[in-house]
């Protein structure tokens, strides 16, 4: 079983959601790991911001990203090699700004990824700007007289992009975002998880979350029910609102290959690009 | 009259009937002759309709350029009549669609006519005009029949009836008119974006990721065809910022990757480009330029984005910039590129225009030439991704593997993880400048600086190159031609032995950013400039004309 | 100890507990001493924790940096301890929270425990640095709660009475150990972010577009708060490039529009960079740069981005690019640069790094300044958005017109249209090199680069003309500093005058971007570079010792 | 009444959808003058593609932006001069690839904008290659061995997003489609019209449509409703799926204020410069 420490100093603020966020993703690797999905085999990635320094906190392997294109990043290295799992950690700046783009198209072509967006409200590494999903009315510093934007429903977007594992978590119920995490990790396709994440400086949801958020103790059953209870306000719904077996982007775009794995060689490709030619 | 040294076969007409096609298998037949030929497609932004024309030109030896002046000019409409009435070679003639042109000063014949009695007659004119030069060059109608039966498989009786009849009528007019000397050599005709492809699949190419954009998606659609057949998978993102972070994830994974795009998507990499100058994630770029800023003029060519290409993406890192000649170096020099970039985990740019992407030309096609990509990999011991080390080249290992990975878009350690600390980001700073200096040195020694003949000097990059060296053969000229094929790492100590020299600089670029190149980094001050920024490739004739002044 | 000419007060903490503000309220302590100042907040790119720490030098004469070795020094925790024991000035003193910190080489002061009666105790401890601050330079116990009421307004009364504690038991060990002379003059402290929001606004700003980015956010903030007082509507929108793009449209509609960055955002922009070369779209952009390639090193300095943003964007146009070296040439260079983008209707990029986005200064603030943004309108006749002038500079209308306003990113004639044509694409390209040339006698006619003292000669560009200056004064060099205040287009003739004459070179990039720049663009050999890129500023003392082995 | 033609040479595909695109277009600015929305006070915007090639065929002030920005475009003009009616033409590939992004940013913040999409299931100008509406097995260029994603239905995507105007139109029902555009443009706030734009060269969709669209005579009472109906696919429904009034993001922002015609001159703003620096 790997040990998941670093050396890195964490950094985030003391009570930040992110710490059970970080617990849950050990405790999901190390389940992973009893399941036959070997810490080796996982590939992470982060966005930057708060939640981005996660990947400084796990001894995983991974690619540090920019802001917005994880989900683009994990896309290249399944591709690359579909032998890896991949999980893309994100911020809701990130994952619904500034590359929102990127998130949809990987529920659309139901990709094989898992995006875990730690959803703060708050550009927090930035100090506390309104993010897509903050309330209208939300005080930050580009918005001193209120965020006069209405706030996205990811969930509700991805479940009309196509994403085939959708659900939301929350670090105060730590076993079941660790088993969220699981599930999402060891679903073929798109999973994606938004966490609700309190940020204990700009954004303190704790006591909102600890109210109004309750746990679904089912999966519904059509999309339109999955809609539904994703707008649901109070309670906050807690859990997987979709999970969908679908046939994934990599397996549909080169069905059973790898390419970093069956690499055609030199010989190879000099003989079939002669013979291409040739039989021109 | 007698065998044409040179023989330049245009045909025009609206876009969508055929045209591009019917060029493609001239240089078809031509091949099957003996013959080297250079096709170029003149078109327009639009799908049907405006005026689109495509010019071969053939030879027993190898040709460089199209001649704006035809020897045999197949035009299906007015328009193109009126484009190119002025331009046919002494001895040439002009043979337009009586059915659509009024009255011209050359050959008509019922183009139109003759197709009617087909399913969709507009999209065989092609076929037509292949007719008319199979009758104007003497080909036997068996052979034209073989050769329309190839190129034309799609409705194939038809187009042999079809092009049959053509042949008849314009054997009448036109028969034997050119005879076409023939050879018995052997090459192949490939495109400038085929070139580049096929070498980078050479070299190892594992995955493609491109959004289409002119002049660059031939290769993508290359890729897409033909991908399955050479190991290679094309990927098609939702726009530039995805291909360029798919392709650097891909790379982490171990996968060679590339990139291919023209200006206005490049300038969207802008960010990844400097992501992958931070992680070290070798990355091949294809951009093909068209005129430029913007949207400019996109199905044309310029030179206009060298200064972006040399000094892309925010903060300083190394990176490998060059520029093809010809579609020979363009097949070589992806595969050197793609070898580079793992070779010492950089981004690189493969820097073309729309003139050679999208030409095609003969060529002894030699897939064994390129090197394989390669990089240095971890043997054994305690994996550091960013081990500092003499060269700055830290050894790479890919997942899966018990070794923990990190590659970061922060300043990072050795084992990558993110560093404030003064010490810290000094040490990767340095690890940076070490390699640049290692990858200065390794791409000094190789044949970084081209030269062709001996006499006065000229300096030129990229596809210009091509319409130098014909104009050069075209007006009789002799003359040093200087190509830098690498232009980062600048090779200026080679260049420097041209300091002093004043040599005729060319290139199409309004500004003279390569002439400024020169100047500012070599120290080379061009004797004179000869600038086009039309979007057009140069003409042979007009060119040697106004080298012959400059030199 | 008598009237220290430099007095440097420097508080450290962790992440989180006012050191900034603290830092922000001594400078403002300074001020109405009648001394000046200067700020730099050094930071790691947290929210709360780790260590950081800000730096207040102040003088009776204009201070230019901060200084590393503190005469007063204030250390919250061990962690500030640690960093700063081994830079306390000769006569200096460590003053540590005795809470907190085991034991060390200063004064230990109960600040913690003196906190723990009121509700957030580690909010407080900034009021008990300034108290300390306060207590050590003699200020009167009025003069401090005057100060700390107006400065720490949220929870006064407890501010109030945290403050004479700590004042109390401060004086005891410190009381007047520092006596600061006192002056009558009167100036501003401002921050370098807010002197360019300021003078853009102040040259007629009427929308400021940006997507947070270290180190530029504050200008986002500083007009999103004060905006409205002053005209300016601020918005933040998804991400940079929607930035770029609602600024274009603005500039369309008759705005005058900036947007900011630093890096990594402004390569998003560079294809909206193009299309504002290429619709002649006046555009303002503020990058201020951070250690790159990449993430890099968010909350620290460089000057990494100098060859992306002289070459910014694909294709080829005119643009301007200017750096301000202090405080004040910010506030005028923001003002100067919206008005010639207004003026050539042209990109213009204002580069700048943290060091003087994020430090404070004190300065003559005189709003009056700057000129006024206003564009060459179109009077009467027919409009045609591109007309083809003598200076290439065609006049503007805005809509509702019942003229038809065409701008676009394809080539275009002089209405606005799309073309393809030779001539077209010709005359258009001609047209911007008219106004590249035009722009370039304009700016040529300003003062582009700014001379400060006699002596040998060193050259340097943005904020670390401040280091300079500062370390000429630390180290009582006379030397002759030479600062291109426009680096695009470059002002060659005047740097020409520093031919043969081997200046000294002083910057903060790893590859000597600058030094480059002027040996190959102005043909000035450095007779030395010094160079710094381990993200923080020069400090003057370091500096000087450096420029007195080079010069 | 403004006469719309202008010296550019038509270049699209004789048969093309968008020839009944911009004769809608021309209907609607005539009514649009009629009921007092002046053609002097339009200004347009259009991407790059054939769609776009409108913006050269219209005599009307405008921008023609780049590739997937046009949205973004028309939301800086109408800040800058709110008095502006602005309407952003699209391509799919260019509203729901590229540039997506923009367009749900622009319906989530209510920007009051009109965004009409030639919906052709193509790349038209790059030559035929799949967007991000065409079918699962579409054989464009870039994949000829089929399109391996699932299509967006981005009346779905807009009426989540929070657009407050959303339709889908057709040229092959002429006047209803230019009573869209008219309604989208005197509608407050963020309006996106959908129309099925057949393409005779790449996706010749005419038949399909002929067959299988048919008018709505009446707007979905609820968003469930209007999803609902949005998903549906035979008939593929034509009409206003919804039509909400809700304040918009200009009037939300800058309440009553017109950056450009209530520009705060030279001697005001040193005067406000002033005062704020001396009051501090
Ligand atoms: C292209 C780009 N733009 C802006 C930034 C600055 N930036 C860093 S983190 C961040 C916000 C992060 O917010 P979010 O994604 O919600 O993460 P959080 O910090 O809340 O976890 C921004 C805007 C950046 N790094 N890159
Ligand atoms: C950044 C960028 N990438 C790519 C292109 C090339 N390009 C021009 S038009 C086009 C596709 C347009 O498709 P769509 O938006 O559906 O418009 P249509 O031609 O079908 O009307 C593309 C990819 C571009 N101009 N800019
Ligand atoms: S700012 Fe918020 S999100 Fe960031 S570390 Fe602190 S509490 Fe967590
Ligand atoms: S390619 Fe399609 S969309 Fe473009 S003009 Fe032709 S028919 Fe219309
Ligand atoms: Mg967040
Ligand atoms: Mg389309």
């Amino acid at each position: 079983m790997r040990n998941l420490k670093t050396p890195a100093e964490n950094t985030w603020c003391p009570g930040c959601g992110n710490f059970g966020i970080l617990s849950a993703v050990r405790k999901a690797v190390a389940r992973l790991e009893d399941e036959g999905v070997t810490a080796s085999r996982l590939a992470i990635s982060a966005g930057i911001g708060c939640h981005a320094k996660i990947f400084d906190y796990l001894a995983l392997s991974g690619f540090y990203s920019i802001h917005g294109r994880e989900m683009a990043t994990v896309q290249g290295m399944k591709l690359a090699n579909p032998d890896l799992s991949v999980i893309a950690f994100a911020g809701d700046g990130d994952a619904y700004g500034e590359g929102l783009v990127h998130l949809l198209f990987a529920a659309k072509r139901n990709a094989d990824i898992t995006v875990v967006v730690h959803d703060n409200g708050v550009y927090g590494l930035t100090t506390g700007q309104f993010t897509p999903t903050s309330p209208e009315g939300f005080k930050g510093p580009s918005t001193p007289g209120g965020n006069v934007e209405r706030p996205f429903n990811p969930l509700a977007l991805m479940l009309e992009a196509g994403a085939t594992f959708v659900a939301r978590g929350y670090p105060g119920s730590l076993d079941h975002l660790a088993d969220l995490i699981v599930r999402a990790v060891r679903h073929r396709g798109c999973s994606f998880i938004d966490v609700l994440q309190p940020c204990v400086t700009y954004n303190d949801t704790y006591d909102r979350y600890n109210e109004h958020a309750g746990l679904m103790d089912d999966t519904p059953a059509t999309l339109d029910e999955a809609l539904a209870r994703a707008r649901q306000e109070d309670p906050l719904l807690l859990g997987v609102f979709r999970d969908e077996d679908k046939p994934t982007f990599h397996e549909k775009l080169m069905p059973d290959r790898n390419p970093v794995r069956d690499r055609l060689d030199r010989a190879s490709r000099i003989r079939r690009m002669t013979t291409l030619y040739n039989n021109r | 009259m007698k065998d044409h040294a040179r023989f330049t076969f245009l045909v025009g007409g609206k876009a969508g009937t055929g045209v591009k096609s019917a060029a493609t298998a001239a240089a078809e037949l031509f091949r099957r002759l003996g013959r080297r030929s250079f096709q170029n497609d003149d078109y327009q932004s639009l799908i049907r309709g405006g005026h689109s024309f495509s010019t071969v030109t053939s030879a027993c030896h190898p040709v460089f350029s199209q001649y704006r002046r035809a020897d045999l000019a197949v035009c299906f409409d007015e328009r193109s009549v009126d484009a190119h009435r002025d331009h046919i070679a002494d001895k040439g003639v002009l043979v337009y669609d009586q059915d659509k042109v009024e009255d011209a000063d050359g050959i008509g014949l019922p183009l139109s006519e003759l197709a009617g009695e087909y399913p969709r007659p507009d999209l065989m004119l092609g076929v037509g005009a292949l007719a008319v030069l199979g009758a104007a060059i003497g080909l036997k109608q068996v052979e034209l029949a073989e050769l329309v039966g190839d190129e034309y498989a799609r409705g194939k009786q038809d187009n042999l009836k079809y092009a049959a009849a053509v042949y008849e009528k314009a054997t009448e007019s036109l028969k034997g008119r050119f005879e076409l000397a023939r050879t018995e050599e052997d090459f192949t005709n490939i495109g400038g974006n085929e070139a580049v492809a096929l070498g980078a699949a050479a070299a190892g190419l594992d995955l493609y990721f491109a959004y289409p954009m002119t002049p660059a998606t031939s290769i993508l659609h290359f890729l897409a065809a033909h991908g399955p057949d050479l190991g290679v998978v094309a990927v098609h993102p939702e726009n530039e910022i995805a291909v360029v972070n798919m392709a650097i994830g891909a790379a982490f994974a171990g996968a060679r990757a590339m990139v291919g795009t023209s200006g206005g998507g490049y300038a969207l990499m802008q960010e990844g480009f400097s992501l992958a100058g931070m992680t070290e994630a070798p990355l091949l770029c294809v951009v093909s330029s068209r005129p430029g800023p913007s949207t400019g003029v996109p199905t044309y060519t310029a030179q206009a984005d060298l200064n972006l290409v040399l000094n892309s993406g925010h903060g300083e890192f190394p990176r490998v910039v060059a520029s093809p000649g010809t579609v020979e170096q363009a097949f070589c020099l992806a595969a050197d590129l793609l070898t580079l970039a793992w070779r010492f985990q950089v981004p690189a740019v493969l820097l073309t225009e729309k003139h050679l992407s999208e030409c095609r030309m003969s060529l002894d096609f030699r897939p064994d030439r390129p090197a394989w990509a390669e990089p240095v990999t971890h043997a054994e011991g305690e994996f550091r991704r960013y081990r500092i080390t003499g060269d700055g080249v830290s050894p790479l290992l890919f997942p899966p593997s018990d070794e923990v990975i990190k590659w970061s878009s922060y300043e990072h350690d050795e084992a990558g993880y993110t560093t404030e600390a003064r010490p810290g980001i000094t040490a990767m700073q340095d690890k940076r400048l070490a390699k640049a200096a290692t990858l200065e040195q390794a791409v000094g020694e190789l044949d970084t600086v081209r030269v062709h003949g001996e006499g006065p000097l000229i300096v030129t990059w990229g596809s210009t190159l091509m319409s130098v060296l014909e104009a050069l053969e075209f007006g009789g000229i002799a003359a040093r031609v200087v190509q830098p094929l690498f232009l980062e790492p600048l090779p200026v100590r080679r260049l420097a032995e041209l300091r002093g020299r004043k040599p005729v600089v060319v290139e199409q670029s309004a500004t003279g950013s390569f002439a400024r190149l020169l100047r500012e980094r070599a120290g080379v001050e061009p004797g004179a400039e000869i600038r086009q920024y039309d979007g057009r490739p140069f003409d042979p004739e007009e060119l040697a004309a106004r080298l012959k002044e400059a030199l």
